[in-house]
């Protein structure tokens, strides 16, 4: 049982499934002869399962870089690297009256109000960035636009995915008449994609103070998140099985940016960014 | 007629059970079907009762070709071989069950349970269920089962053959005073001869999946038509002999010449023909068997004692052994006796 | 029953006869057993009571307690006629019929969820049409039945057609020798007497539509039930926050068994 | 056999009679194919012998191939002698032996995994020290075969105590009265009667198992077999991207439910 | 002593089914055990095999208590009343199984397997299975399974009652035969008096869970202790009659002074007895009742023809009806005839 190469365990948020699956990891392997083995659950079940130990990853990859450092930093690490954005908007289904009429050209928030209730999904804010992200996003679009009582609106029709996987998949299979997602997943599945403007797409990090200006409390830990741009970290777990692999990997991430813009991800101006203190194996 | 089997016949896979057996019951009268195990009678009573469908051949029931009607259909009260007491009834319920298809009324019912309870001796058990019964107990319950609904027809499957006689007896004179009164037409398979001759207005003999013969039980008894029902009707002895004449009819049994002035067999001189007759009528010759006109030499060779009476095995002089039944006093083994014998109880067939 | 105690009588005398099926039966039960006691032992116990009088927990403890026993008894009047049916028939394409039987059972449940999205999703013309009249087939207490239908259905019908099939064909002829058409026959014969493996099935059905978690998932992640709070409660508040309802989820389930085993008299759970 | 034969010859005079109950279990057949026609018609086949000859769908099924039967193994071995104990025997406890029989069933997959890692994971005492043996419980095909079996066993457990339930006892006397102790009896009678029940049981516990995805992901995402491969799939791929090794799957479990069927002369799959 | 039954038994819940049951069998010795439907036979079986453990008493085979034994020590071959072939052996499967667990060699296996299917007369059913076979097929080869093993003990609950007469008499003799032969101790169930009769060196005879009586079939039947065996031994006339005196023991049938030399029965004078006599037993008294020295008048009220012989009921002075059998000849309804009995042939019960 089990195979005698080096191989290195990626605990990694579910919207970087694809690109870690069939971008880096090959990637990776080629380079290094290390393979790669991805587990992929939202991020605050990422979180939740290393501070659990239920699982007991090398490197631990998270879609919200503030949320990495809250939960790990202390017990497991003490630093990480943000290696790229991503941006958020809403994937449609293109057969579907909503989907058509945002081809037409219709501003998406005239026809999101318009929808029925649960024809369109956004994330659990309570348990995944992508969903309280998509909450800050119609706040921020509200004030945007002055739209009264929107972010509310949309709280009432909107329907809550447990899993990012999920959302994509109600799309396609026309469960669902779109959802807030980010780009990444849409270019994955190859779903038409609707890119919110800069103002509320998060994915600038130049408009951090913006972002900020709207934040989000989940029911039950009465977490605080304020909107941050989404920036992706990678940090390896102290309790490791196999540091190296996971310092080979981290330092991939930082110097393939090419890779990442193929699996649909951003990477601009000012990253990677090293915080913390960054192991000397890693080059920023 | 009210049953009418005709040209029946039934294969499992490619074994024939049943070949071409045509035989009817007219309205109220009682038939036995009897035969050897595995003669074939279970795959009739299934036919009849609607649970196998013959490869060929029809059933008809009062006149009509039943042959595809459902069982439920037919209205024909059977008691079955194997026991299909519901498991998950109590006794009162079982038999109340068949009464309920046929609408009688709640009250009805519990009087005509506790009657057909009282007639099989089980108004103890009316609420016990059937795994608490022995195994005459359960046969019981299914006869009662089958004849609280006053069926116009009766199917019974070796009703009796797990009972004790003088329980058989009883439930046998019952079943015949039922049939006398209601006059219900019923085919009873035994394998019991007693039985179906006590019972039956005619039997119906079956033998390897064909019917042997059928008719009156005295008359197959006495005059059987063939040496199977000879043999199969009671306790049989045969000896050969060779005909010697013919007007009147002579044979020759080893040394001893006898005349039939009575049988008119059609059999060349010469010829061996084989002799029935069963062990109840021979008789030591004595100063009484005024009525047995033949007598053949014998020697005693065996006596046994079976409680009821003696079984007394002699020799006669073609070497053949017969057994003779008789009551009290046997004779002792190595005697030399004379038999006494009825030309009305001996059957001769010809050979072949 | 006389053959309980037949064995009951001699119980003492002869348990060790069976001594190596019984170390070998030990084994799994040691296994199945261990993760309870490990989890228990691990979380403790101490603050159930406090984590089932939310109103989240109300809400999925009650959305459970609708949506099971309606997916149990759908599967059980949809199910054991054909189970009865397979048990008694034969015809052209039984085998098909009993591979769609066991499909359920081999499909992961999240696959099974996303299939039936794929039937009756809102966008389908089935779901539309349901939707507009106001009976929307996912993300509600109608898609939860649902999917705890589509998964735990086969139970019901492959544990009721084993039991149709112990019972003696003979006795359901002597009833139509007895007046009763195959439809009385089903219900006064074959129907009580295959009673103890039905209701094992309804229990069984029963008990893993209350569980029922990938399929319900993906089709009506809302309104929340017991396991897709467990789920939630497990992402937000790790292993520990589970117990509560997990406790409670074995405890419905273990006392529904109790109570269809003592109303039904049916001698053990798992019995045909 | 007989009895099949009565009914073959009437089949169609009586068809019509079964006409409510067929019309029932027709309506969950079709429930239970609905979806998969959906999913399959909007699919399509295309591509599927593209998408398993890609050595990552390869190595899911060589996985699949490797656990299930091994898990399935370990489940007969161990449940068909507890099986027989619990169909035979009264003991004080019995129930609550049930009651942890069916746990597994109750459970969600997801926190049954979640549980076994409580026990068994690599920081618990049973778990280091397997692993320093060299043996690792979780992330492991070993891990993939303790969750099956955790999931799965249930199964043959339940169905082969209902076979054992219906052989008739009075066969096991008479075995012991010809001179055959109860390991032999249980051996060359119970066993070979109960024969149906038991390779269904088999049948059902390998399709649960190589189907199992819950509790495997918890306590072995690594290595992928092929449900956690079509989870993968799906959420990098969407739902159009599992078809290929969700029909494998499908494929693989019917071909050796036909094959165990033929070759155990099973008359039908979920025959008792 | 080989079986040995001691102060047995057994209750189902508080039902008791046998009680206080005491017998033994000696070595070689073939017993019957007779007895009404319900009266706990079987029950008694099930203990001798150890399928039952009894609510009291004790067990002993070969002299050894085998209460706590389990079956498979106890080396007995068994019979039971219901069926149990194994449905997934074919028939010789079935005969071998026995015989494999006494380690036989397999090709002499074969051979007894062959041996026991001819004795049973299914060679060319060797390999159906059971459910390919008629009831009394099956019957048949639980014999031979029971027998092939050459047991030294060997229990059988009502062996032949599935058979017809020709088959149940040719086994009954094998069965004899076998017992002779190898001196098998057997104990032989059974509801059937003649069969008991022919078989046994002794009866048990059993009536509601108790032992009624035990002793050599002729004695019981000809001077049975109570008049439960009386009746029960074979068909049974039963009539009240006065003691007059004492010495020589006198009694008054009606009119008729009837005076038993041979009976030492203490009654007081003046009590009313009852008197037993078999329907064989009288005859219509004409010159050649020499040995019947007691007479009785009677009138001829029913005369049924049952095939074999004619049942002739006739009433006597005390108002009594008794059956009388009849070989040929009967005597018409309404006719006033003379009955011949013989003392010794007539059993006097005392009041109570
Ligand atoms: N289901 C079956 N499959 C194959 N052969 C069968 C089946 N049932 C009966 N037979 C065969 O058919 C023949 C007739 O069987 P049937 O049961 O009708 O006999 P029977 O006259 O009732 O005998 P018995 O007096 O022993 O009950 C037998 O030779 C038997 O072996
Ligand atoms: N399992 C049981 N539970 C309760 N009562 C029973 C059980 N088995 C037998 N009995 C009762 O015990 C008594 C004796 O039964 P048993 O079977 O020993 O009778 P039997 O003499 O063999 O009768 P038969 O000649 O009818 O087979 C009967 O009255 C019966 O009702
Ligand atoms: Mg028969
Ligand atoms: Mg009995």
């Amino acid at each position: 049982l089990g195979s005698n190469t080096e191989s290195v365990s990626v605990l990694a948020a579910g919207s970087l499934a694809h690109t870690f699956e069939d971008h880096v990891g090959p990637a990776f392997e080629n380079e290094t002869g290390i393979e790669v083995h991805g587990e992929y659950y939202g991020a605050n079940a990422v979180m939740r399962m290393v501070e659990d130990r239920t699982k007991h990853p090398d490197v631990v990859v998270s879609a919200d870089a503030t949320l990495l450092r809250d939960r790990l930093y202390g017990e497991f690490t003490d630093w990480d690297v943000e290696f790229a954005a991503n941006s958020v908007g809403i994937g449609y289904n293109d057969e579907t009256t909503f989907g058509r009429r945002l081809e037409d050209g219709e501003p998406w928030y005239e026809l999101a109000r318009e929808t029925d209730e649960g024809d369109l999904a956004i994330g659990d804010p309570n348990l995944d960035p992508l969903g309280y992200r998509a909450v800050q996003a119609f706040e921020l679009a509200e004030k945007e636009y002055d739209l009264d009582g929107f972010r509310d609106e949309m709280m009432d029709v909107v329907y809550e995915e447990p899993d990012e996987p999920q959302i994509v998949a109600g799309v396609e299979s026309g469960s669902r008449a779109g959802a807030v997602v980010y780009r990444n997943m849409a270019v994955d599945h190859e779903s038409p994609f609707l890119e919110f403007p800069d103002a509320y797409n998060f994915a600038d990090p130049d408009r951090a103070d913006h972002y900020a200006t709207v934040e989000f409390t989940t029911d039950e830990e009465g977490y605080t998140a304020e909107g941050r741009p989404v920036l992706y970290n990678a940090t390896v777990n102290d309790e490791a099985d196999e540091p190296e692999a996971g310092h080979q990997l981290v330092q991939f991430l930082v110097e393939n940016p090419d890779l990442l813009d193929d699996a649909g991800l951003t990477v601009g101006d000012g990253i990677p960014r090293a915080k913390g203190a960054v192991p000397e194996e890693i080059d920023v | 007629m009210r049953l009418e089997l005709d040209s029946l016949t039934h294969r499992y896979g490619n074994e024939p059970a049943v070949d071409d057996v045509s035989f009817g019951l007219e309205s109220g009268e009682l038939v036995a079907l009897l035969g050897p195990s595995g003669c074939g009678k279970t795959t009739l009573v299934q036919a009849i009762a609607g649970h196998i469908h013959p490869t060929a051949g029809r059933v008809l029931l009062r006149g009509a070709d039943v042959t595809d009607v459902p069982a439920e259909s037919r209205q024909v009260s059977v008691v079955f071989q194997q026991s299909t007491l519901f498991p998950h009834m109590t006794v009162s319920e079982n038999v109340a069950y068949g009464l309920a298809a046929r609408d009688t009324g709640s009250e009805r019912r519990d009087e005509v349970v506790s009657e057909y309870l009282e007639l099989v001796d089980l108004r103890d058990q009316r609420g016990a269920y059937p795994s608490e019964l022995s195994g005459g107990q359960r046969r019981r319950v299914e006869l009662a089962r089958a004849l609280a609904p006053q069926p116009d027809l009766l199917v019974l499957d070796e009703p009796l053959s797990a009972l004790d006689r003088t329980l058989r007896e009883q439930l046998r004179d019952e079943i015949a005073r039922i049939q006398r009164e209601t006059g219900v037409t019923t085919l009873f398979v035994t394998h019991d001869q007693e039985e179906a001759m006590t019972l039956a207005d005619r039997l119906v003999v079956m033998n390897d999946g064909t019917v042997s013969g059928i008719g009156e039980p005295r008359t197959l008894y006495e005059s059987p038509p063939t040496p199977f029902i000879a043999s199969f009707l009671g306790r049989s002895n045969t000896f050969s002999a060779t005909v010697i004449d013919q007007q009147p009819l002579t044979i020759a049994v080893g040394e001893t010449e006898i005349t039939l002035n009575g049988s008119q067999k059609d059999v060349s001189t010469g010829s061996t023909v084989t002799c029935h007759v069963r062990p109840r009528d021979i008789s030591f010759r004595d100063s009484a068997n005024d009525g047995a006109n033949l007598s053949l030499a014998a020697e005693i060779t065996r006596v046994v004692d079976i409680g009821t009476h003696y079984d007394v095995t002699v020799r006669i002089d073609t070497g053949d052994e017969l057994v003779v039944e008789c009551a009290g006093n046997p004779p002792a083994v190595g005697e030399s006796l004379s038999l006494a014998l009825s030309e009305r109880q001996m059957t001769v067939f010809g050979p072949g | 029953m006389s053959l309980t105690e037949v064995f009951h009588g001699r119980r003492t005398s002869r348990t060790p006869e069976l001594l190596v099926p019984a170390v070998l039966g030990g084994l799994i039960l040691l296994y199945f057993a261990l993760p309870f006691v490990a989890f228990l032992s691990r979380t403790g116990t101490a603050n159930v009571v406090a984590g089932l009088s939310t109103p989240e927990s109300q809400t999925a403890i009650r959305n459970s307690l609708l949506t099971a026993p309606i997916s149990t008894a759908i599967s059980t009047v949809l199910g054991v006629p054909l189970a009865y049916i397979l048990a008694r028939r034969s015809f052209p394409g039984k085998r098909l019929v009993e591979a769609v039987v066991i499909l359920p059972l081999i499909v992961p449940p999240v696959v099974g969820g996303a299939m039936i999205i794929t039937a009756v999703g809102r966008f389908t013309p089935i779901g539309a049409a349901a939707t507009a009249a106001g009976i929307p087939l996912t993300d509600s207490l109608v898609g939860v039945i649902l999917a705890q239908t589509f998964v735990a259905a086969p139970f019901v019908i492959i544990t009721a057609r084993a039991g149709f099939g112990a019972v003696d064909e003979r006795l359901e002829q002597a009833s139509r020798s007895l007046g009763y058409g195959p439809l009385s026959t089903f219900w006064n014969v074959s129907l009580p007497l295959a009673r103890g493996a039905i209701l094992a099935g309804v229990i069984l059905t029963f008990a893993r539509a209350i569980g029922e978690f990938g399929a319900t998932m993906m089709v009506a992640y809302n309104p929340r039930t017991m396991p897709t709070r467990i789920w939630v409660d497990f992402i937000t508040g790790g292993i520990d926050a589970i117990v509560p309802l997990a406790l409670a989820l074995l405890g419905i389930t273990l006392a529904v068994l109790a109570a269809v085993q003592r109303f039904g008299r049916v001698p053990t759970v798992i019995e045909r």
